[in-house]
């Protein structure tokens, strides 16, 4: 917090070659699921699905790397350790969340069935 | 497991032992962010919940255009990449260069709220407001939050473009740059979340 | 501190209550299968921890003042800071516990399950291959209990009837805040909320007049909020229904859209009929006319939701039943409530259809023209000029309306 | 009752009108006698001229010791408004049977109950768990201040800005009628119009985001502030708590500020997140909130847990037991605390598989937590125990908790929490956890610190009435109410019809009673200890022959903590530099750089009340103005560059040597 000069700028700013690789990276990997979804997706549902979480990992991991420099020793590696731990817990956070509510709205949610409700848009 | 060392150790250092100047800031930022991401968690749990809950109103496919979002992102990309040149021309110490970088960012980052703002006023207008649905209230909630980061973000930048103009590129100003670095790069990968899981989840 | 109760265990307490005599620690001598399968689990369960608790608590006392400062006899060795003997026992000794405990949580949660239908009624009573449980729907209101019994076509007021020995099956929802329900003597509790269903299985045993409350708390009127749980054998239930029915009020939508309005400390009352769709509506949230009935709009939500006519198929809310009811956020709309797109003859044919497998056929979405949604003419209007790009989604629909 | 039905809001005062100052004779009578303590107060403090010496040295200060004290003293003050609720309801549940109404109605009984959580939690353990965490970890880790002085200083008057919001409810409005935690839809703007529910959320956003950065600050504080040799696994067990609890503030406050953000915007926008209409749910709220809620309960207790090692170790002069197995079962139970928030709710009805994995998972928490346990145990073991105050409450802590611990387990049962839940037995549950863990530890480290902080110890005499009030208070107070759950009574009730409960309400009245003699007895003690501070002086700064690195220096230290930095070469720091016979360092005195004070965090903590108080109660334009004003004060406070100065060595020089003499005269 202080503005006392002293430099050490340990940490790493990157490069102009990281950055463009990894710009080049996100917008081939942005595109990809963009045009999937825009053209209509594949037929099998699950395929789409999987391509354009897929693609969204990845990129995320493309950023960190390119983006935020993250390795596995700045700050003695506890960038990384906090980072890991935090995926952790929104793991948990969300997945668990998922999972209770899920249970809960199935136990208690007024159901009928609605098989052959024929009214939304697709029909 | 530990027992008083043996060899004759020095148990005081006399010389200042020196902490860098502002060495935990980096750190200290990484954490923040950590804490930012986990509300951000927060949120895409409630949208991942809430999603399916239109209250018989409209849904994603009814409601988003995913021309706008691709650009939207295009744009947040871009910002990216220009802070990334910002960044390298503070390692050089160009501080012309930085400023032209920076000031390139903010147009990006004002252009992608200028966007978001249009799609919410539009959605406002139609009637598909946060009110209509706890699907719409959480799709509000997520992608409002993320467009307050990304506000906040080039008010930051503002002030830190005026410091750096007026300090020019001390250490301390560095450091909030580097801060400011992760926090703008860090916004794009919260979007990468949002684009994936709001706009092209809703409309497979 | 040495002459403190320091073991508060279930077996402790009850035999404290020797002491104070009047007391009914009823969670310990329940009436019902249920809540006595829950105490014994309760009980084993505190047996358990006990093997390993008393002997921790002795040792602190013990180990506390066998090495007091004055105690020169006793061993010193301050450096002694490792034993990889003890260390695993402190951790094995509670993890052997929990694996215990563990096991018997997992089988106990299950056989236990609220929403498990009974596999005896006591003990000694198997159940019968044809049994058939006694139905009670239970909605909480603020702030009363209101008991609807289906098949007998009567309603109650904060009193509750059962025969003994027969299963009771509770079905739970709340009218606009959530509840917990409990029969401390019969079963354990669970919560009853707005806009869900909870189920509850339990039985009685004995005979007796047992407390029943509200056990989350609900706003100003809680406490008042219990009633008198009657258990009886059959004839006497018989009894019990048959002066029910020799009343003359009925508890209709109107009527309960009455009661519900908050009150406080409401003495038992009794309906001799009920509207049999009420209990439905009631979880469904649409007791009030025009309502979307949560169950339509789920199912509608489920096919993608009604597109962009749905945004307009809303009204004010205009009701006030909870005196604030249309108490308007500084910086948003008058609260408003979906339209229901049913007419009359189909939300019938919904109601019917509740819990049969029995699918019922319904009109597509032509139903949107129909009387229950108004057109809302100068926002349609707007709707329409309006463009925007996305056609592929909204085309489709503007064009049909 | 007191709540205008229909408030007309107007432009200057939004709906602030005079029908908001609460009618009822109680809180007149309270705001009497505070009208006249802080009138006191004031003309005191006037009189000596201490204003001055109070912003200079207290309110600005960026020194964490000091920070750490103001802490206490809001974790104290607040207390005391928290008791007072205590007893007010244990008096009107004495009272309330056989068609006695009591004398509380239910508007404002209900808002005590919920104020009495709130404070407590927020405003009593977590000033406490922080302030100590403050004050000691830079000692202990041989730092000279926290990572970032000004955001500290922020942060705690941000903690209190949210206490002071908190406590105007008092006189102004009202505060929520919800419970601790505000369930919607209980809480929504429907059943909850009124300004309660907002002075909650804001007086909790308002205190949240300061222990969320204050949680950031002493994380990397730790991480990078370590004295050189002071390896993570070298590192005193009480700092590794404090690290753990730091973690868990920072996951999982951010997820209470989402999900208020969530039920404000319900409140205020009429969106549609925990509402019973139009899809909304408000199951996820309770699931959210517990998520967080459930760390939180750990966060309030790990670092007792290290206050606990450390008065075990240092009055059975003595080396912890298992240093490391402590370190593991310390780092198991925070990543376990992510896995059980379900057992808060498992009578909502999520079914019998999930319902057993988190009965399971909290189960396995009292797998490490129990190691703890038989740590302390054999820490004592071959030990010579020194029975003074701290240790005295860590015996009581050691055999009050396990009581509790072992009811919490057998709530995390799901068929027996069905039957326990809400009920009596819970509240005695987990009050049994924060007073016998918490309140104990928070009570062990004043009296073992205290000399540290202020040069002189604690009266004996007034500690041990003050101990032994509150111990056996405690447990006539609580165990009447394990009673009554197995006798199937519920919390928050107001009344009661059947007569055979009295007679345990009475008794666990007397033990509030006694509670609130140990409770003065520990003033007392305060008092008598600061008048007879001559008597009591700590001159060596080492008065229980410590075995950390805070008791290297004098007491109170110096405000730049060390003249030396100490280098360490393996546990118990201190206790190694004695046997070494190196306690003191020697040697040249440099300059020392420290930070500058500020007043920059009361006013940014100031300007965030005031926006708190103008967003309760519909002010826009003063909302407006004082976020503004925030935004641009905030801004205008990093054009300051420059926040630090060097400690001339001459300064440093005779410091050091006042302490030497002070020394000399003490052995």
């Amino acid at each position: 917090m202080s503005a006392h000069s002293h430099d050490h700028d340990s940490h790493d700013h990157g490069s102009f070659r990281g950055y463009v690789t990894g710009f080049v990276l996100s917008v081939i990997l942005t595109a990809i699921p963009f045009a999937v979804v825009m053209g209509g997706g594949f037929d099998s549902r699950a395929l789409t699905v999987l391509v354009v979480i897929g693609c969204a990992i990845v990129q995320v991991l493309v950023h960190m790397v390119y983006f935020l420099h993250m390795n596995s020793h700045s700050e003695e590696g506890w960038t990384l350790i906090s980072t890991l731990f935090t995926v952790v817990i929104v793991v948990i956070m969300i997945a668990g969340s998922l999972w209770v509510m899920f249970h809960l709205n199935t136990n208690m949610m007024p159901q009928m069935n609605h098989d052959l409700l024929p009214i939304g848009p697709q029909s | 497991m530990s027992t008083p060392s043996t060899q004759p150790a020095a148990y005081w250092e006399v010389e200042p032992h020196h902490h860098e100047d502002g060495a935990s800031t980096n750190i200290g930022f990484w954490v923040y962010l950590m804490s930012d991401c986990l509300m951000f968690a927060v949120l895409f749990a409630t949208f991942g919940v809430l999603h399916g809950s239109y209250a018989a109103g409209p849904g994603p496919k009814e409601l988003f255009d995913l021309e706008l979002v691709a650009l939207n992102t295009a744009f947040l990309l871009f910002s990216s990449i220009t802070y990334g040149f910002a960044m390298l021309c503070m390692a050089r110490d160009d501080q012309r260069g930085t400023l032209r970088w920076l000031g390139i960012t903010l147009v990006f980052g004002l252009l992608f709220l200028a966007v978001e703002l249009y799609e919410f006023h539009h959605l406002i207008h139609l009637g598909a407001g946060p009110q209509r649905s706890a699907f719409l209230s959480s799709f509000f909630a997520l992608v409002g939050t993320h467009g307050l980061h990304v506000a906040f973000g080039s008010i930051w930048l503002v002030t830190l473009m005026v410091q750096v103009n007026r300090k020019g590129l001390i250490p301390a100003n560095k450091r909030r740059l580097s801060c400011l670095s992760l926090f703008w790069h860090f916004l794009d990968v919260i979007w990468i979340g949002v684009f994936t899981l709001v706009y092209l989840m809703g409309m497979i | 501190m040495r002459n403190m109760p320091k073991m508060p265990t279930a077996i402790a307490l009850a035999s404290s209550f020797l002491f104070l005599g009047a007391c009914k620690p009823v969670v310990l001598a329940p009436a019902g299968d249920i809540a006595e399968r829950q105490k014994d689990l309760l009980i084993a369960s505190t047996g358990l921890m006990l093997i390993i608790i008393i002997p921790v608590m002795a040792l602190t006392v013990w180990f506390a003042w066998k090495y007091r400062a004055s105690n020169r006899d006793a061993t010193y060795d301050p450096n002694w800071d490792h034993s990889t003997k003890f260390e695993l026992v402190i951790w094995s000794a509670p993890l052997l516990i929990i694996i215990c405990l563990g096991a018997l949580t997992w089988v106990g949660t299950h056989l236990l399950d609220p929403y498990r239908p009974l596999d005896r009624l006591s003990e000694s009573q198997d159940i019968a291959e044809d049994h058939e449980p006694l139905k009670v729907e239970v909605v909480a209101l603020d702030w009363k209990w209101l008991f609807i019994y289906p098949e007998q076509g009567i309603a109650t007021v904060n009193e509750l009837a059962v025969p003994i020995n027969r299963e009771v099956e509770f079905s739970l929802t709340a009218s606009s805040v959530m509840n917990a329900f409990y029969i401390p003597a019969m079963a354990g509790m669970i919560y009853a909320m707005p806009g869900m269903e909870t189920k509850l299985h339990g039985v009685f045993n004995n005979e007796g007049e047992y407390q029943g409350l509200a056990s989350h708390y609900s706003g100003a009127g809680f406490s008042g909020m219990r009633f008198k749980a009657h258990a009886t054998d059959e004839a006497g239930f018989e009894e019990w229904v048959q002066k029910a029915r020799d009343g003359d009020t009925a508890l209709t939508r109107e009527e309960y859209l009455q009661l519900e309005t908050p009150s406080e400390n409401v003495p038992p009352r009794r309906y001799a009929r009920v509207d049999p769709e009420l209990f439905d509506r009631a979880v469904n949230m649409c007791v009030e006319e025009n309502k979307m009935c949560m169950a339509e709009m789920m199912a509608i939500d489920d096919q993608g939701g009604l597109g962009r006519e749905g945004m307009l198929n809303i009204q004010p809310v205009t009701d006030d039943k909870h005196a604030r009811r249309g108490t308007k956020p500084v910086l948003g709309h008058t609260p408003f409530n979906v339209v229901s797109i049913c007419n009359p003859a189909e939300a019938a044919a919904m109601f019917a259809d509740l819990g049969t497998d029995e699918p019922v056929e319904r009109r597509g979405r032509e139903i949107m023209q129909s009387r229950a949604l108004p057109i809302p003419t100068t926002l349609f209007q707007r709707l329409q000029d309006t463009t925007i790009r996305d056609a592929r989604a909204s085309g489709a629909s503007e064009q049909k309306l | 009752m007191a709540v205008p039905a229909n408030v007309e809001t107007t432009f200057l005062f939004g709906r602030l009108t005079l029908d908001a100052i609460p009618k009822d004779p109680i809180v007149w009578a309270t705001f009497v006698v505070v009208a006249i303590g802080g009138a006191a107060l004031v003309w005191a403090l006037t009189k000596y001229r201490l204003w001055g010496y109070l912003w200079h040295e207290w309110f600005t200060s960026v020194d964490h010791k000091k920070i750490g004290i103001m802490y206490m003293i809001l974790g104290l003050i607040m207390f005391v408004r928290g008791f007072a609720d205590a007893i007010m309801m244990r008096l009107q549940q004495a009272l309330a049977f056989g068609g006695s109404e009591g004398y509380l109605n239910a508007h404002h009984y209900d808002q005590i109950f919920t104020a009495h959580g709130v404070i407590m939690i927020f405003f009593v353990a977590m000033p406490f768990v922080t302030g100590i965490m403050n004050y000691l970890v830079p000692l202990q880790i041989g730092a000279r201040d926290v990572s970032f002085p000004f955001l500290n200083n922020f942060s705690f008057w941000m903690t209190a800005g949210g206490a002071i919001i908190v406590m105007a409810s008092l006189f102004l409005g009202e505060f929520a009628q919800t419970g601790w935690l505000a369930f919607p839809p209980l809480s929504g703007l429907h059943k909850s119009p009124y300004v309660g529910v907002d002075y909650y959320i804001w007086g909790l956003q308002v205190a949240g985001v300061g222990t969320t950065l204050s949680g950031i600050n002493l994380l990397v504080t730790i991480l990078k502030m370590r004295a050189p040799g002071m390896t993570m696994m070298k590192m005193p067990i009480f700092t590794w708590t404090s690290f753990c609890t730091n973690i868990l503030i920072v996951a999982s406050f951010p997820v209470l500020t989402a999900t208020l953000v969530l039920l404000t915007l319900d409140r205020y926008v009429g969106t549609n997140f925990f509402t019973n209409d139009l899809g909304g749910n408000p199951m996820m709220y309770i699931n959210l909130i517990w998520i967080w809620g459930h760390p939180e309960v750990y966060i309030l207790i790990l670092p007792l847990f290290g206050v606990f090692s450390e008065v075990t170790s240092t009055f059975s002069g003595k080396r912890l037991f298992g240093y490391t197995s402590m370190v593991y079962a310390t780092v198991c139970i925070t990543v376990l605390s992510y896995l059980v928030w379900l057992h808060h709710f498992f009578t909502m009805g999520s079914g019998a598989s999930v319902n057993s994995f988190f009965g399971i998972t909290t189960m396995i928490i009292s797998i490490p937590t129990g190691a703890k346990i038989f740590n302390w145990l054999f820490t004592m073991y071959q030990g010579r125990v020194r029975f003074e105050l701290p240790m005295m409450w860590t015996i009581a802590f050691m055999l009050t908790f396990t009581v509790g611990g072992m009811t919490g387990v057998l709530l995390a049962v799901p068929p027996a929490d069905f039957v326990l839940h809400n009920s009596l037995f819970l509240i005695a549950h987990f009050h049994n956890v924060i007073i016998g863990g918490v309140l104990f530890g928070s009570f062990a480290a004043i009296n073992f610190w205290w000399p540290k902080a202020f040069g002189f110890q604690l009266n004996q005499f007034w500690g041990k009435v003050s101990f032994w009030f509150w111990v056996v208070g405690f447990w006539v107070a609580f165990m009447p109410l394990y009673v009554l759950g197995l006798m199937g009574v519920t919390r928050r009730m107001r009344v009661f019809d059947d007569p055979s409960l009295q007679i345990w309400f009475i008794i666990a009245g007397i033990g509030a009673v006694m509670i609130a003699i140990g409770i003065a007895a520990m003033f007392v003690q305060f008092g008598v200890s600061i008048w007879k501070r001559n008597e009591n002086r700590d001159l060596t700064g080492d008065p229980w022959n410590g075995r950390t690195l805070e008791w290297a220096t004098s007491s109170p230290p110096a405000h730049y903590n060390f003249a030396f930095t100490p280098v360490v070469h393996g546990l118990d720091a201190y206790a190694d530099m004695k046997d070494a016979g190196a306690a003191r360092g020697q040697g040249k005195y440099l300059p020392i750089h420290m930070p500058r004070y500020t007043g920059s965090g009361v006013i940014l903590a100031g300007l965030s009340t005031v926006c708190g108080m103008a967003l309760i109660w519909y002010v826009w334009w003063l909302a407006a103005l004082s976020f503004i004003a925030l935004v641009g004060y905030a801004i205008y406070h990093t054009f300051n560059y420059d926040r630090d100065y060097y400690v001339p060595a001459e300064e440093v020089r005779l410091t050091e040597e006042a302490h030497a003499r002070q020394m000399a005269q003490g052995a």
